[in-house]
């Protein structure tokens, strides 16, 4: 594994909407791109018991996180004729209706682009070694599991 | 021989990080059981772990100067 | 079918990013959504004998695509427990780099977002009356054809 | 009786939209053929018709003052 390749998907705080803005625009010069999809995962207000999710706090082992979406990036450009692929995960506290994940692929047609976001979406919440602390409203919390 | 234990999630909130001295523990499955006779939320947690920041899906040998992650199930997205 | 329900997808012009931010942004209050989909279509320089399309006209039979769309809408409503779903596609010329459709729908949960999406984009394409020329630099042309 | 033919996309190119008065024309059937022989390219495309801004599949009745639209391939998206 070439270490200078390992990208950093972590960011502190929720992404903004402007950051996606940001990216979707950067690909505007690459126009053998025919086809782009995204995901995004917003914290949800939940309820339990009657106490609302206000935040969930998100932590990491950073180094196995990093290098398993390393391993995650080269299977899926193996397996999918992929032009660009970004992936960006909060870390810290992510307010409930704030996006706290951006998937974003890019292809020459659009079933690529598709099929890479789904797949990169499921391996990264089932291998990532990421943790979602929910805290309510009166400061109480739980710990939130992907089935 | 000693072992550095690192937890996270809600393994954290019982079982800080530490350094452990052990005698006759060879195996990360012989460290579990000693861990879990000591915290035993551990033991109702389905958790991984790592052994030198790789994830091991066995049972592995340990040697001193091991770091062993306690990870509990991810919840990332 | 109730007329009044009809929305117009139509917008002239491409899709900028800041309409896509702008449209992001709108949903953070929306604190039961959990996950977002988009899918964006972006016009291809395709090359053809040596010369490169630098744009893509597109018309439509408004009258018809867009009752053919408010059933698609209808359909995917009562299949996916979604909570939101937007759709946009240019009319006019729009240059290759640029964005000329926008698919973006919200749920709960990752999954349905995720195939709705999908779907919406392969009937719209299957389904609604709309052509793209494509515009080369020697301003010849030829009509685009959905596989 | 009378038929406005209303054309799209590349028929638009060769076909204009204009205002048809048939004698013996009942079915959309007949229209097709009447125009394929007007329009030779017309025979080579993949077309669909709307009637009256609905899209039909098959053979429709024709009557006075019937909007006929002739659409190519969609390639929206």
């Amino acid at each position: 594994m070439n270490e200078k390749k390992i990208k950093n998907i972590f960011v502190s705080g929720p992404i903004t909407p402007a950051f996606i803005a940001d990216s979707i625009a950067k690909h505007s010069a690459k126009t053998d791109i025919g086809g782009h999809s995204i995901f995004m995962g917003q914290v949800r207000k939940d309820e339990l018991n009657g106490k609302f999710v206000a935040a969930i706090e998100y932590t990491t082992f950073e180094e196995i996180a990093l290098a398993k979406m390393h391993e995650i990036r080269e299977a899926i450009f193996e397996k999918y004729p992929l032009n660009c692929m970004h992936v960006h995960h909060s870390l810290g506290t992510i307010k409930a209706g704030e996006i706290c994940l951006f998937v974003f692929t890019s292809s020459a047609h659009r079933k690529p682009a598709i099929d890479a976001c789904t797949e990169i979406v499921e391996r990264l919440k089932a291998e990532l070694p990421i943790w979602g602390k929910e805290l309510f409203e009166d400061e109480t919390h739980q710990w939130k599991e992907n089935k | 021989m000693e072992i550095e234990i690192i937890s996270f999630g809600k393994i954290a909130e019982f079982m800080a990080n530490r350094r452990l001295t052990v005698d006759g523990i060879e195996t990360t499955a012989q460290l579990k059981d000693l861990l879990e006779k000591e915290f035993p939320a551990l033991a109702d947690i389905k958790y991984k772990l790592a052994v030198n920041k790789t994830i091991i899906q066995e049972t592995a040998e340990l040697k001193s100067g091991d770091i062993v992650a306690f990870m509990p199930p991810f919840s990332g997205g």
